[in-house]
């Protein structure tokens, strides 16, 4: 990825980045529409963080060249990603037994 | 064994044990500690041993390879293992025993308490044995603390104290926990009880009582610059005989609607 | 003294220092959105029922601003594909639409924090709530002395809970108009800043560590599009990495809003 | 004989550095203050560091006083401190709210302007980069950053001493509600002070992965690195993980205490009898999820640079290579990954759900067997050694039973059952020093006698620092021995008059309570505490003294030991090494059969 590439290369990527960008914009276009239809509300949540999550997958994957990223940034994402939802999920857990009190 | 129990609890200081439970806690604790003595000694003994046999004066040059048993992966294993039982055989069981089972609300002694800084206010059921309705949206830092209906005939005859609890000996009590302002935590030494009480959250806990006399309440979270001194919650653990005469005496003067402060 | 891996890849990381710093450093990012993230779903999740609001910001402005950001990623992209290209001119143009683009996100993004603060609820003496945007005030308004009035663009409802929802059908399409509310019948009147409801205050504080991150990344961008041209001619290879360094910090900021927006808007 | 050639001293050596480096001469403020040196950087640190640590036991050792004989002046320092910080000390007494100053000021500062600075700041900046063969870290601007984030970080929690109402008062895990509602600004200093130092610490994180993974000299392998690195690796990786959900619980509590919104604040808060004027809507334990998650792992921070001080020092003493290099390895990569998910075992008594209590306990028993494992391999390492008893070593042996007694008192604690009766008593204090003062900071002494010639080209005077080490390790015990004996009586901490109230001597009829020999130890252990201050008095005169007047060594390696560390020149040179270094072998390569000398330095080639 860091070696200079050939100018007919950057052409070709340059397609690609093109294609993602026009892909976020009607992911963003689409999760507004989508919003705005009911689902049931659990099921709007859940369309809205799949685009989200496609999106994001979009930008990572291309804008930042994840797809063909090294092995060690690999593993430091991962990890993160371990203990970010060791994190929300033990949280969330661990706060359901209580009884709330509602003033 | 009971007394090799009592002679380690004696050695390690325990204080007074006054609830059902408790034996429970002070026993593990015990085990634990059988556990730490062990190993600490042995690791002590060899420690010691191989300063003095390996000193520089003793032993000019060093052996490069050092330890070649296996002995030492079987200690590794066994601490693991004996973890695991303390775990598995005793701690989880306890827990799920004491704060997954509660006893039923008929069979016990049941009491609000609600933290403040420094005290502890202390709501009883009155005579009738029946708590008067609760709704929030009525709470009054001043003249309502517990947010009780005062349409609620259940109610009337409920009353409340400060620092004052009362119990009856060989009952289940149950304490309904929160906290008017910060986090404070409800602690009776004697009945190896600590429970935090947090504002917004309603958190019950249990004991039993097995011996008659005043224990002091202890806060044991710090709760700002009185956290020291807020030393006056009594419990107070009687028979049933007095303690339905304490109730009774309370309920007819006590009202739902009693202030505080 | 030359620190090694500077600008070359170490051949068995495959990476160069400045990348592998960059990563690790998202990788702290991540966790601290994250955490806001699980702030945000703890406080949701732990509402009293019906108290969580939906559709108290604007889509339109928020979706705009989602535009902004997603075209200001691909014009870092191709300001870098430019330096990768030798093609100095490009590089230049793109990575001023970037910095363009991320000074509209910040406009539109002060806009709608101000339409927040000049956003207030009302309790009547009556028991009702007005709600709306501050239009006018009487010279003599004062809430103490009970005296004049205010003018909102906006409705009276019964009950606090119905200001909760204004996604749904219902609400989008209730007649908002101008009321005059005098001083003598405001029992409270407070705007929607953070410390009106907890959604606000995660609202606030989110956009407003993701709009810092804008504003870094923007002094970033200036930074080196100002001084691009020594760089660029001593040494474009360490100069195209740090447009690719500073493009991924970029793009993580686009990538957190990617979040942000439906979370924070829509749901 | 070949190794010794290029082990020992060549006086021409770094005085050709030294030229070498001379044409750009730099002036004292670039070369002392904002240099980009890691090796200046890494002193700056430690002066810093040592610093915060003073000061950290002076407010010690003026809480034991009230402790000891609450609601009595202050002797010798009362009157000043009613000069400096008004009422809150006034007639030289240290009030209640004074008390939880300094109690949660020690905390912050032993923790995060002290050990951590010390042993990944300083000791970690100073020895990385030299023992992997490293010209400097991988980014020296960051570094400095790094540094300057922590001074201002450290000048903005002593400046909260003197505001009005004087600093936090919350303790250092600043819970919340408590912490929110205080109506003093010492809260914010705090908060606004530690956004510094966790960003001072997430910069030095990033800055150490970076120089670790990518700037080891060629040969340098992962197996072949020292273990003092690895620790270093793991701690910086804790450090960039676990930092970032405190620095979001930070910024929401500061919004709590400046925009008075209602992250951690209930609804129906009532607050000295009035209600709180806020939105409501929060969590307080959400504060605490989010501190713990940082909570725990930085108690590893705490530890694992110091277990890998003392890792060097006895294998060098020892003569031998470490016992289970690859256990060790892998056990603190095991100790880092599982210090994320143990964090609720300090929330027990929040009145956490069944499994989830279970979860968190099975974890904290588990995360105990690699620490055993690292224990058993440094025991292991003294079988067959030839045992050299020098200051740092003395220190370094002293770190594995103190280390062992905090460890093993973890164990209870871990279990919530016993947790019912020992949670937030001396007992944990007792659990928790024993790790840190007489483990981590005799780790820290250790290196201190251990690099002192490395980085001065002088050795400390081995007299003074044997009587400062037997003081020290008499006083420690001394201090933390009884305090479990006052925990298991139920002796609570954070007591501003030293648990006199509950003493129970007001309900005479009351069953329970603090007999008088436990409130007695109240009093030894503060002259202890106090005495343990004397004896640092040996330590910080041989320190300053030695700089200047220290025995001068006769080698660059004056320990003859095989690390890299030791095979540049005295004091190293901007740039550190005057040739390129390349690795032919393990770290720990002593008393090689065959070998005449008894040790073989990584880099020596190997003799075809
Ligand atoms: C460096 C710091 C450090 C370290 C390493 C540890 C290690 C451990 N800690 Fe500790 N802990 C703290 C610092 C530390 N802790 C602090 C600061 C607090 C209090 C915070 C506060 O509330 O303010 C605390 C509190 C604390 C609690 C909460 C108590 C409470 O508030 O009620 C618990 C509970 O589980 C706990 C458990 C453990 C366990 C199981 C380990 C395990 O990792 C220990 C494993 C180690 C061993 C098992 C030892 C093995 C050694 C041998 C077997 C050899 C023996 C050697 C000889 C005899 C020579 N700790
Ligand atoms: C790394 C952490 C660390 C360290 C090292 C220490 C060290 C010490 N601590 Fe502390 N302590 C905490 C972290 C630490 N503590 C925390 C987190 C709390 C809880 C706070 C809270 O409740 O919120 C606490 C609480 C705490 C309490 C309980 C207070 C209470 O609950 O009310 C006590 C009581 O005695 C105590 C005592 C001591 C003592 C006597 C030392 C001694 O061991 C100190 C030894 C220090 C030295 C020996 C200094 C050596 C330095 C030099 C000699 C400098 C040389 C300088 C140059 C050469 C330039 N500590
Ligand atoms: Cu209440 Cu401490
Ligand atoms: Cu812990």
């Amino acid at each position: 990825m860091n070696d200079a590439h050939s100018t007919g290369h950057a052409e070709h990527s340059i397609r690609g980045y093109i294609f993602v960008f026009i892909a976020l914009l009607v992911g963003t276009m689409f999760t507004v529409w989508a919003s705005y239809i009911d689902l049931g509300h659990q099921w709007n949540i859940v369309l809205a963080l799949v685009i989200a999550s496609v999106k994001a997958f979009l930008v990572a994957g291309y804008f930042m060249h994840l797809v063909s990223e090294r092995k060690l940034i690999f593993m430091v994402l991962g990890s993160t990603a371990f203990f970010f939802a060791g994190l929300i999920f033990i949280t969330l857990w661990s706060m359901q037994p209580h009884s709330l009190i509602h003033l | 064994m009971e007394n090799v129990i009592a002679f380690f609890s004696k050695l390690l200081g325990m204080p007074v044990l006054a609830s059902k439970h408790g034996i429970e806690v002070d026993n593990l604790i015990i085990y634990v500690h059988w556990l730490m003595i062990a190993l600490f000694i042995g690791w002590l003994a060899y420690f010691v041993y191989a300063l003095f046999r390996f000193r520089k004066g003793k032993h000019p040059r060093a052996d490069y390879d050092g330890v070649k048993s296996h002995a030492s992966t079987y200690v590794e294993v066994a601490v693991a293992v004996i973890e695991g039982v303390l775990l598995i055989g005793f701690a989880i069981p306890f827990w799920y025993q004491n704060a997954g089972k509660f006893p039923a609300e008929s069979e016990s002694t049941v009491v609000h308490v609600v933290a403040q800084q420094f005290a502890w206010n202390v709501r009883y059921p009155g005579a009738d044995g029946k708590a008067g309705r609760q709704d929030f949206h009525l709470v009054n830092a001043a003249t309502n603390p517990f947010g009780l209906d005062p349409n609620d005939p259940d109610g009337k005859d409920d009353f409340a104290t400060v620092n004052d609890l009362h119990v009856p000996i060989n009952k289940p009590v149950i304490i309904n926990l929160t906290s008017k302002d910060v986090i404070h935590s409800f602690k009776v030494i004697a009945m190896r009880i600590t429970q935090d009480a947090i504002p917004g959250l309603k958190i019950p806990s249990h004991f039993t009582p097995t011996k008659i006399g005043i224990y002091q309440i202890n806060c044991a979270q710090l709760c700002g610059n009185g956290h020291a001194s807020m030393a006056n919650g009594r419990l107070v653990v009687q028979t049933q005989e007095d303690f339905d005469k304490w109730i009774a005496a309370k309920s007819k003067t006590g009202g739902a609607s009693q202030s505080f402060e | 003294m030359e620190i090694p891996y500077a600008v070359q890849p170490r051949r068995d990381t495959g990476l160069y220092n400045a990348k592998l710093g960059i990563w690790l450093f998202l990788a702290s990012e991540v966790m601290l959105f994250g955490a806001l993230f699980s702030a945000y779903i703890l406080l949701r999740v732990g509402a009293a029922p019906g108290m969580w609001p939906h559709g108290w910001l604007n889509v339109p402005i928020g979706m705009a601003n989602t535009f902004v950001l997603i075209c200001s990623s691909i014009t870092t992209v191709l300001a870098w594909v430019a330096c990768k290209d030798r093609n100095y001119n490009k590089f230049k143009f793109f990575h001023a639409l970037t910095l363009v683009l991320a000074l509209t996100f910040v406009g539109i993004k002060s806009y709608e924090y101000y339409t927040k603060f000049t956003h207030y609820e009302i309790t009547l003496t009556n028991g009702k709530f007005a709600d709306g945007h501050v239009v006018a005030k009487s010279k003599d308004f004062d809430l103490i002395k009970k005296t004049g009035s205010v003018t909102l663009h906006g409705h009276i409802v019964e009950k606090r809970e119905e200001l909760m929802d204004m996604h749904s059908a219902e609400a989008r399409h209730e007649k908002h108009e101008e009321l005059t509310v005098p001083a003598a019948e405001i029992t409270r009147m407070e705007n929607y800043g953070p410390w009106h409801h907890t959604y606000l205050a995660i609202y606030f504080t989110l956009t407003a560590l993701h709009a810092l991150h804008v504003i870094g990344g923007a002094l970033v961008i200036g930074y080196m599009w100002v001084t691009a041209g020594k760089m660029w001619k001593t040494d474009p290879e360490r100069f195209t990495n740090r447009i690719e360094v500073s493009g991924l910090f970029w793009h993580f900021v686009d990538l957190v809003w990617i979040f942000l927006f439906p979370v924070l808007y829509l749901l | 004989m070949q190794p010794t050639t290029h082990a020992t001293a060549q006086p021409g050596n770094s005085e050709a550095a030294h030229a070498h480096s001379a044409h750009h001469e730099p002036g004292f403020l670039s070369k002392y203050v904002f240099s980009t040196d890691h090796k200046v950087i890494g002193i700056q640190y430690g002066i810093t560091g040592l610093a915060f640590l003073f000061f950290g036991f002076c407010l010690m050792m003026m809480m034991r006083w009230q402790i000891a004989y609450p609601g009595k002046a202050l002797p010798v320092v009362g009157h000043l401190l009613e000069k400096m910080l008004g009422d809150v000390a006034a007639k030289g007494m240290i009030s209640p709210d004074l008390y939880n100053s300094f109690g949660a000021m020690h905390g912050t500062i032993m923790v995060f302007l002290a050990v951590v600075p010390l042993v990944f700041g300083a000791f970690g900046n100073y020895v990385v980069p030299l023992q992997i063969g490293a010209v400097d870290m991988a980014f020296p601007r960051v570094n400095m950053a790094s540094y300057q984030a922590y001074f201002i970080g450290g000048i903005i929690m002593l400046v909260s001493f003197f505001i009005p109402g004087g600093a936090a008062q919350a303790g250092w895990t600043s819970y919340s509600p408590l912490a929110s509602i205080i109506p003093t600004d010492g809260q914010t200093f705090w908060l606004v002070g530690m956004v510094f130092l966790i960003t001072s610490s997430l910069l030095g994180a990033v800055n150490f992965i970076v120089t670790i993974i990518q700037l080891r000299a060629p040969g340098m392998t992962w197996m072949r690195l020292p273990f003092f690195c690895w620790s270093q690796f793991v701690t910086a990786f804790l450090l960039l993980l676990a930092f970032p959900p405190l620095e979001a619980a930070g910024v929401m509590q500061l919004m709590d205490k400046v925009f008075h919104t209602s992250f951690f604040l209930p609804t129906g808060l009532a607050v000295g009898g009035a209600y709180a004027n806020i939105s409501g809507g929060g969590s307080p334990l959400l504060w605490q999820h989010l501190f713990w998650f940082l909570g725990h792992p930085e108690v590893y921070v705490l530890i694992l640079p110091a277990m890998g001080i003392v890792a060097e020092i006895i294998a060098n003493n020892t003569r031998k290579p470490l016992w289970g290099y690859k256990s060790l390895v892998y056990s603190v990569l095991i100790l880092g990954f599982l210090s994320f998910i143990v964090w609720a075992h300090h929330m027990y008594m929040t009145g956490m759900g069944t499994h989830i209590a279970t979860f968190f306990q099975t974890t904290t028993m588990i995360i105990s067997i690699p620490s055993v494992v690292i224990l058993t391999c440094l025991f292991l390492s003294l079988w067959g050694g030839s045992i050299r008893f020098n200051t740092p070593m003395l220190f370094a042996l002293a770190f594995l039973p103190m280390f062992g007694i905090g460890g093993l008192t973890g164990l209870p604690l871990g279990l919530n059952f016993p947790d019912l009766h020992l949670h937030d008593t001396y007992y944990v204090i007792a659990h928790f020093h024993y790790v840190v003062a007489p483990g981590t900071i005799f780790a820290l002494f250790a290196g201190v006698y251990f690099w002192f010639p490395k980085a001065t080209g002088r050795m400390m005077n081995e007299f003074w620092g044997r009587v400062h080490f037997w003081l020290s390790l008499v006083f420690m015990n001394a201090i933390f021995q009884p305090m479990f004996a006052q925990g298991m009586a139920g002796m609570l901490r954070r007591m501003s008059d030293g648990g006199a109230n509950y003493s129970l001597a007001k309900v005479p009829d009351a069953i329970g309570g603090l007999s008088d020999s436990i409130m007695y130890c109240n009093t030894t252990i503060s002259i202890a505490a106090w005495c343990l201050g004397l004896a640092q008095l040996p330590f910080i005169f041989n320190f300053f003294w030695s700089i200047k007047n220290g025995k001068k060594v006769t080698s660059d390696n004056p320990w003859q030991a095989t690390t890299l560390d030791w095979q540049t020149p005295t004091p190293p040179p901007h740039g550190n090494f005057t040739r390129p270094m390349e690795v032919f072998r393990g770290p720990y390569e002593y008393s090689v059969p065959g070998h005449a000398a008894d040790f073989t330095p990584q880099n020596e080639p190997p003799s075809k």
